[in-house]
């Protein structure tokens, strides 16, 4: 049941995504990457990570989307060009340099896996004899809270100066120029 | 940083000045350059005011002043032992006065240039630039440093009378370009022949000291220049006397003899009137330098056996250069192929191998300096006012142009020798030192004298013919009224710049003592050098 | 009075015109009165006939120097000399220059360029009188170019006339042959003694002959350059051309310069570096000198412009000059150079005050003729008395005659010529014989002069001509130079030169035997042939078939040039000038122009054939290079272009390009990896 | 039983569908969408691998800082885009070849 789940999951976001880089809509693709990034969250879960699966889609859904969409309508030259493109053709032509080469990374990175398989990494086995692994019945939020502000304070620190600068930045660059 | 690095590198500043500023201020660069050559005018005077003679030998450090010397470049190059070049500046009587006639002479070329308008910023730069190169010339005692200020001093000059030359101002910049590093080019071998014969006595490494050259010690046993019993040759010719021949030819070009002469006259016709002033005051005296100081310095013994050879040159240039200028139309022709024919006397003079013919020498090309630099002036104020310089075409300017007539007739007076001005001592004591020359056997016979005198008649008669044909007589112009309404005389800025000029040469005419006093003891050193050899 | 030493007073004597002249320069057009110039001249003049020359004169020499430079071990030095012979041609130069700078005053009245006149004067006295007092050759060759500067500049003085302008031309450059002598002479003596000081070379009393006489080669070479140097400056033949040209300056110039004092500086210098003449030398210099006398005699026989007659009268007496150096009587040459520089500057002042009177009158009737054509003139004898006498004092000086200065000093060269004549012996004796020859023709052509300006009557053919007497400022200096003119002046007795007190100041021991009949024959001789001759011409000019009208003169003239061709070649200087100018100035210039030639086609060519014969190597190895080396790297190029071209291809500038081919290579290497 | 095989897997073919996006896409913001697969896949290991390390809870921790990173990448870039499209009056990134040689 579990693996079944994780499967329509996987096969959800994956299956999300490559419509998202097929179509040629725009406003559609972005609709379908919410969806890719649902089944993403519900990845998370699986791998029992379930505040940063509620992050994934509060952050992203809530805030990354929104601004994509946003931003798209504001390119509005581009919308329009969408627009009229609905009644031409559904899907892309794949691009085949690029498509060739993605495939070579699949490939390759599958070709890791497989690699990586024969031996697993020495601290997965030691932390899987010692029990120091994760399990469905921890709480992760208390804990995650308590590593915060212990052992990671300072990159969190260091990330939320650094998430303040990149929207002060972000609003300095899209502001309007003023006209001299 | 000695006072020598501060007059060679303050026209140095002035180009970083000139070259920073925006083209929008391009009214201030001829005060920059101005105020640049001013300060260093001044400060050669003072150089020259507080110049203590010394009896030391010519080779020896203590024969000069403001000595600034330093390691430059220090490197190893394996089995050939140490790169050693200094920077090794410093002054002694010939390069003294000099450098206060090169420091002057900018100023009048800075003074004529008052109205350039053709891209001010590049122009004033390369003045500056040329500047820095001639007074390094002057000042370097390293054989490497002095090529590195001979070869930079030709990109500027190349320029200025590329690009603000006249109609066929390319040709002249490339003749006058081509010549002059022919010349340098065989220079540069003899240098390194030089330096892989010489050894510093103190550290034992090759060197580039000029002084280390002149003195025969230093040579390495066996090594092409080598100084004492050398028995290696050329095509037949004693090595060390091809080493003297490719310099001198160096330098004669320069200076110029005949027949290496032809770029002058190509040259100063075409260039501005400023590089005209520059080339005439400052570049010839180059050559002149450079074969007192490299050619009899390093080779006196060769210089001792050619110098017979010098002196007939010396005369063919007197003569040749005469008769020429007497045939020219073309006012500024006429004058540099004068300048040929006084230069001739300089090279007389040194052939002479006396103290009074070297003096002499000197003292003409200081005296040289200023005249002509002024008499080329004088032509551009008429080429300013009517673009036109044919002889023919001018007659009795002196009703129109009072005050330029009389600086005209004083200039040329003074050039011809009139005794009261400079002229007249130079080329005297030339004539003087070479009849004399056949008292002491230095191998000058008396006839060139005699014929080098036929030269100061000669100068008397082509410019008296000039001052009668254009300035005397009933006015008659070419271009008629229009012409007579822009003749106007001098304006202030033009007399500001002749009035010193002339009022220099009157001073050193009737006080020579100003230059003999710090040159006698150099020449006294010089042939104390030279002598043995006789 | 102030007591000034003598050396401080010439000191004095010899700047203040130099003052003058800078302070004329100063003024510029400012002061036209020449006040200036006069007041300098006059104090000179004073000083040195008060505190110079009463203490000098036949007492204690006195000489003093600085140091100048120093050339090598040698000292130049810048000094005066003050022996007799120094301080009389100091005080010469100032009297003869005070009258002339009084008479400019009113001769030069009203020209536009009488500040540069004024100028130009004071320094030619500057220079003339630095000249009578160098004590060193240097510095004498110094001032000597100077004053040859002055008379350039005076000759010139209208320079818009083309013939002043080419005659100061000629003038100068005709010196500077001279020049170049007496700076080759300076040469050689400096080799040879190695000084240039007059005292070193000839000890205090500058005539003493200290130097032993060298006859060497060189000896001889300095002697004939100074002597060319004098040869220039005094117009002695074949360099005489000049001072007949010169006459282009203005009157009051011609007589102070090229009558009275510069062109008698040769005669001043030889008389100073006498000691070094040998024998040959000497010889030379009579020769030259009895030529020029005869020579310039001859060619004042047919002139007709009144300051070329007395031009080559003032040549034929500076030969006189020379040939008393050539025999060694020098003394003799320094007198006569005194008594003439009186004399011949009267004759010219007095020729230009009727040349001024001619001008005036063909300005006034607007008629065209030549002023200063004697032809033109006559009877003015009726209009100007008072300049007829002077005149006729002067010409009789000139000519000879007894009771003038004229007489004694040029018996004194006839007498000593013909005692050297008659020691030498055989052909020797021409000269004297040729001296005497020219004092009579001398007498016939100054007689000619004053017959045909006096006499008879005028030839212009106007009422009233409206001529009368100069006036007082042109007429007191020439009663002052009248009066110099007459024996009293140099000697109480008239009729012996040796009582004359210029020479009794330099006496010394001769060569030659007196012979004291000569003392008595000569001068009774030449007396009576000049009077002789006077009345000839007297009869011939002003009373005979001569004496009429203008166009019967000038035919009477012509007919006798043609049936004597010697006239002829008289009137026109014996063609020397059309000679120099076709022997040596064409030559020169066709010489210098084919020089230009040689220099721009076979000098330059070669220059510019080398530079096309490396562009011709240059284009061929630019062939060789193009097509076959050049084809060569062609190709590798043009491979390396396409491949470059190829790669540019990835520069198109599109990011998401760069970040796949970024990949690409990621894989490739990663791939590369998975199969090392 | 889920292995992190499975996870390995699905967050490759994630990451290559990004990269592709990447690569391909004529949309400058299709492309930053492409970018947030790549990062979701990454994030998708770092989960992943997190279950192994309940100490340092590491893999969740560096999890949440790449979604913020995410966040301000996706901010900065979409001004970016914004900026250009204001300029180029377009967002595809073809259009946009100052770079070219």
């Amino acid at each position: 049941m579990e693996l079944v789940l994780f499967y329509a999951f996987a096969v959800l976001a994956i299956g999300s995504a490559l419509l998202v880089v097929s179509l040629k809509n725009t406003a559609r693709a972005l609709f379908l990457f919410f969806v890719v990034l649902f089944g993403m969250a519900g990845l998370f879960l699986f791998a029992l990570a379930d505040f940063v699966a509620i992050t994934q889609i509060m952050v992203y859904v809530g805030g990354v989307l929104i601004l994509m969409i946003f931003a798209f309508m504001l390119s509005n030259k581009e919308l329009l060009a969408d627009l009229q493109n609905t009644s031409s053709r559904f899907l892309s032509m794949p691009n085949w340099q690029s498509l060739l080469l993605t495939l070579g990374f699949l490939a390759v990175m599958i070709y890791g896996i497989i690699e990586w398989q024969q031996h697993t990494p020495n601290w997965i086995t030691q932390n899987i004899h010692k029990g120091q692994v994760i399990l469905p019945s921890d709480n992760n939020i208390n804990q995650l809270g308590i590593k915060f502000m212990t052992h990671y304070l300072l990159p969190f620190e260091v990330i939320s100066i650094f998430l303040l600068m990149a929207l002060i930045g972000a609003a300095h660059l899209s502001r309007k120029e003023d006209k001299q | 940083m000695g006072l020598l690095s501060l007059l060679i590198f303050l026209p140095l500043l002035a180009v970083l000045a000139i070259l920073v500023l925006p083209n929008r201020s391009n009214g201030s660069f001829k005060y920059i350059s101005l105020a640049a050559t001013l300060i260093q005018f001044g400060l050669s005077g003072y150089l020259y005011a507080n110049f203590q003679p010394s009896e030391s030998a010519f080779n020896a450090v203590s024969a000069y002043q403001y000595v600034e010397q330093m390691p430059w470049i220090r490197m190893q190059l394996g089995s050939l032992g140490t790169l050693e070049i200094d920077y090794f500046l410093g002054v002694d009587g010939f390069s003294l006065p000099l450098l206060v006639l090169s420091a002057f002479v900018m100023l009048m070329a800075i003074g004529a240039s008052w109205r350039i308008e053709k891209s001010k910023k590049g122009y004033f730069a390369l003045l500056m630039l040329l500047n820095t190169a001639v007074m390094g010339i002057f000042c370097a005692l390293d054989f490497f440093l002095f090529y590195v200020f001979y070869e930079v001093m030709l990109l500027p000059l190349y320029f200025l009378i590329g690009i603000w030359g006249g109609a066929r101002r390319e040709y002249a910049a490339i003749k006058f370009f081509i010549y002059t590093l022919f010349g340098s080019v065989f220079m540069l071998l003899v240098i390194v022949g030089l330096y892989f014969s010489v050894q510093n006595p103190n550290t034992g490494a090759h060197t580039f000291n000029m002084l280390y050259m002149m003195d025969p010690t230093n040579y390495v046993p066996g090594s092409f220049f080598e100084a004492l019993g050398n028995s290696q040759e050329i095509l037949g010719i004693p090595a060390r006397m091809v080493g003297f021949i490719v310099l001198f030819v160096a330098f004669a070009i320069k200076i110029p003899i005949v027949p290496l002469h032809t770029w002058l006259p190509d040259a100063h016709v075409e260039a501005p009137t400023p590089v005209s002033i520059i080339l005439a005051g400052i570049l010839l005296k180059i050559g002149g330098y450079g074969v007192i100081r490299i050619c009899l310095g390093i080779f006196p013994d060769a210089a001792v056996d050619a110098n017979w050879w010098l002196g007939l040159i010396g005369i063919i240039s007197i003569l040749y250069g005469a008769f020429n200028a007497l045939a020219q139309t073309d006012l500024k022709r006429l004058i540099a192929y004068s300048s040929v024919s006084h230069m001739g006397f300089v090279l007389l003079g040194i052939a002479s191998l006396t103290a009074e013919g070297i003096s002499g020498a000197v003292f003409q090309m200081l005296s040289h300096g200023f005249l002509s630099a002024a008499l080329f002036f004088l032509v551009g104020v008429l080429y300013d006012r009517v673009h036109d310089r044919y002889i023919y075409n001018f007659r009795g300017l002196a009703s129109l142009m009072p005050k330029y007539t009389a600086y005209v007739a004083i200039a040329f007076f003074a050039s011809l020798g009139l005794p009261g001005f400079s002229a007249f001592i130079g080329e005297a004591f030339v004539i003087i030192g070479t009849f004399n020359a056949e008292s002491l056997s230095t191998g000058i016979p008396r006839w060139m004298a005699i014929f080098g005198s036929l030269g100061i008649l000669l100068s008397a008669a082509y410019f008296l013919w000039t001052l009668q044909r254009m300035f005397f007589g009933e006015t008659r112009l070419k271009g008629g009224e229009t012409w007579a309404n822009s003749l106007t005389d001098l304006s202030v800025r033009e007399q500001i710049i002749l009035f010193p000029t002339l009022a220099l040469a009157l001073l050193l005419g009737v006080m020579p003592s100003l230059v003999f006093g710090v040159l006698n003891q150099s020449v006294l050193s010089l042939l104390n050098l030279v002598n043995p050899y006789l | 009075m102030m007591n000034l030493s003598p050396i401080v007073a010439s000191l004095l004597v010899v700047i203040l015109p130099f003052l003058a002249f800078l302070i004329q320069a100063m003024l510029g057009r400012r002061s036209q009165q020449g006040t200036i110039s006069l007041l300098a001249i006059l104090l000179s003049c004073l000083i040195s006939a008060t505190m110079v020359f009463p203490k000098i004169w036949n007492q204690d020499t006195q000489h003093q120097a600085l140091t100048w430079f120093s050339i090598g071990t040698k000292d130049f030095q810048i000094g005066f000399l003050l022996n007799n012979l120094t301080s009389l041609m100091q005080l010469i130069v100032c009297l003869v220059a005070l009258p002339v700078h009084i008479y400019s005053r009113a001769y030069m009245k009203g020209d536009p360029g009488i500040h540069r006149y004024w100028m130009y004067l004071s320094l030619f006295c500057f220079a003339m009188l630095l000249l009578t007092m160098a004590d060193n050759l240097l510095l004498m060759y110094i001032a000597w170019e100077l004053v040859g500067f002055a008379s350039y500049l005076l000759i010139g003085f209208w320079f818009h006339k083309e013939s002043a302008v080419q005659a100061n031309k000629k003038a100068f450059i005709i010196n500077r042959i001279g020049d170049l002598g007496f700076l080759l002479g300076i040469a050689s003596l400096y080799s040879i003694y190695g000084t240039l000081n007059l005292v070193d070379l000839f000890g205090e009393h500058g005539f003493l002959n200290t130097v032993p006489p060298d006859s060497s080669g060189w000896m001889t070479f300095a002697g004939c350059c100074f002597f060319l140097g004098a040869m220039a400056k005094s117009a002695q033949f074949p360099l005489h051309v000049w001072l007949p040209d010169a006459m282009e300056g203005p009157t009051s110039v011609s007589s102070l310069i090229h009558a009275a004092t510069m062109v008698a500086a040769g005669v001043f210098l030889l008389s100073t570096v006498f000691p070094l003449f040998n024998t040959t030398v000497l010889l030379i210099i009579a020769i030259i000198g009895c030529i020029t006398a005869f020579i310039a005699a001859y060619f004042a026989l047919a002139q007709q412009d009144i300051k070329r007659i007395l031009a080559f009268s003032t040549i034929s007496q500076l030969g006189f000059m020379m040939v008393a150096i050539g025999i060694g009587a020098w003394d003799a040459a320094m007198f006569h150079l005194v008594t003439h520089a009186f004399f011949k500057c009267l004759l010219f002042l007095a020729a230009g005050a009727i040349i001024h009177e001619m001008a005036h009158l063909k300005a006034k009737h607007q008629l065209d003729f030549d002023p200063q054509d004697i032809h033109n003139m006559g009877g003015l004898r009726k209009y100007m008395p008072k300049t007829f006498i002077l005149m006729a004092i002067a010409s009789l000086a000139l000519a000879g005659f007894p009771l003038t200065s004229g007489f004694l000093s040029k018996d004194a060269i006839l007498i000593n010529a013909l005692e050297w004549g008659m020691q030498q012996g055989g052909l020797w004796l021409l000269i004297p014989i040729a001296l005497i020859i020219v004092s009579f023709m001398t007498a016939f052509y100054i007689g000619r002069l004053m017959f045909k300006v006096f006499f008879g009557k005028l030839r212009i053919n106007v009422e009233n001509p409206g001529i009368h007497e100069a006036p007082g400022q042109m007429l007191g200096p020439m009663v002052f130079l009248g009066i110099c003119s007459l024996f009293v002046v140099f000697s109480l007795n008239p009729l012996s030169y040796q009582q004359a007190f210029v020479l009794k100041g330099f006496e010394f021991d001769r060569d030659y035997t007196e012979l004291h009949i000569l003392h008595t024959v000569v001068p009774l001789l030449m007396s009576i042939g000049s009077i002789l001759i006077w009345i000839w011409a007297y009869r011939w000019y002003a009373q005979g078939e001569a004496g009429g009208s203008f166009d019967k003169l000038r035919m009477t003239e012509s007919k006798l040039r043609m049936t004597f061709p010697l006239l002829q070649l008289s009137l026109n200087q014996g063609y020397l000038n059309e000679f120099y100018q076709k022997a040596f100035v064409n030559s020169t210039v066709q010489f210098s122009n084919g020089l230009y030639w040689f220099d721009r086609h076979i000098i330059d060519g070669l220059v510019n054939l080398a530079g096309s014969l490396v562009r011709a190597i240059s284009r061929i190895s630019a062939w060789t290079d193009r097509y076959i080396v050049d084809g060569l790297v062609n190709t590798i190029a043009g491979s390396t272009y396409y491949l470059g071209h190829l790669l540019r291809w990835v520069q198109n500038g599109r990011l998401q390009n760069y970040l796949g081919f970024a990949f690409t290579v990621l894989l490739i290497g990663i791939i590369y990896l998975i199969f090392k | 039983m889920i292995t992190l095989t499975h996870f390995l897997v699905v967050s490759a073919c994630l990451f290559c569908i990004g990269l592709y996006a990447v690569l391909a896409k004529r949309n400058a913001i299709m492309i930053l969408v492409g970018i947030e697969f790549i990062i979701n896949a990454a994030i998708l290991n770092l989960v992943a691998f997190g279950r192994y390390d309940k100490i340092n809870y590491g893999g969740q921790v560096f999890a949440l800082f790449a979604i913020v990173l995410a966040a301000a990448a996706v901010a900065v870039g979409l001004a970016i885009i914004l900026n250009v499209y204001r300029k180029y009056k377009s967002i595809n990134p073809d259009n946009i070849t100052d770079l070219r040689d």
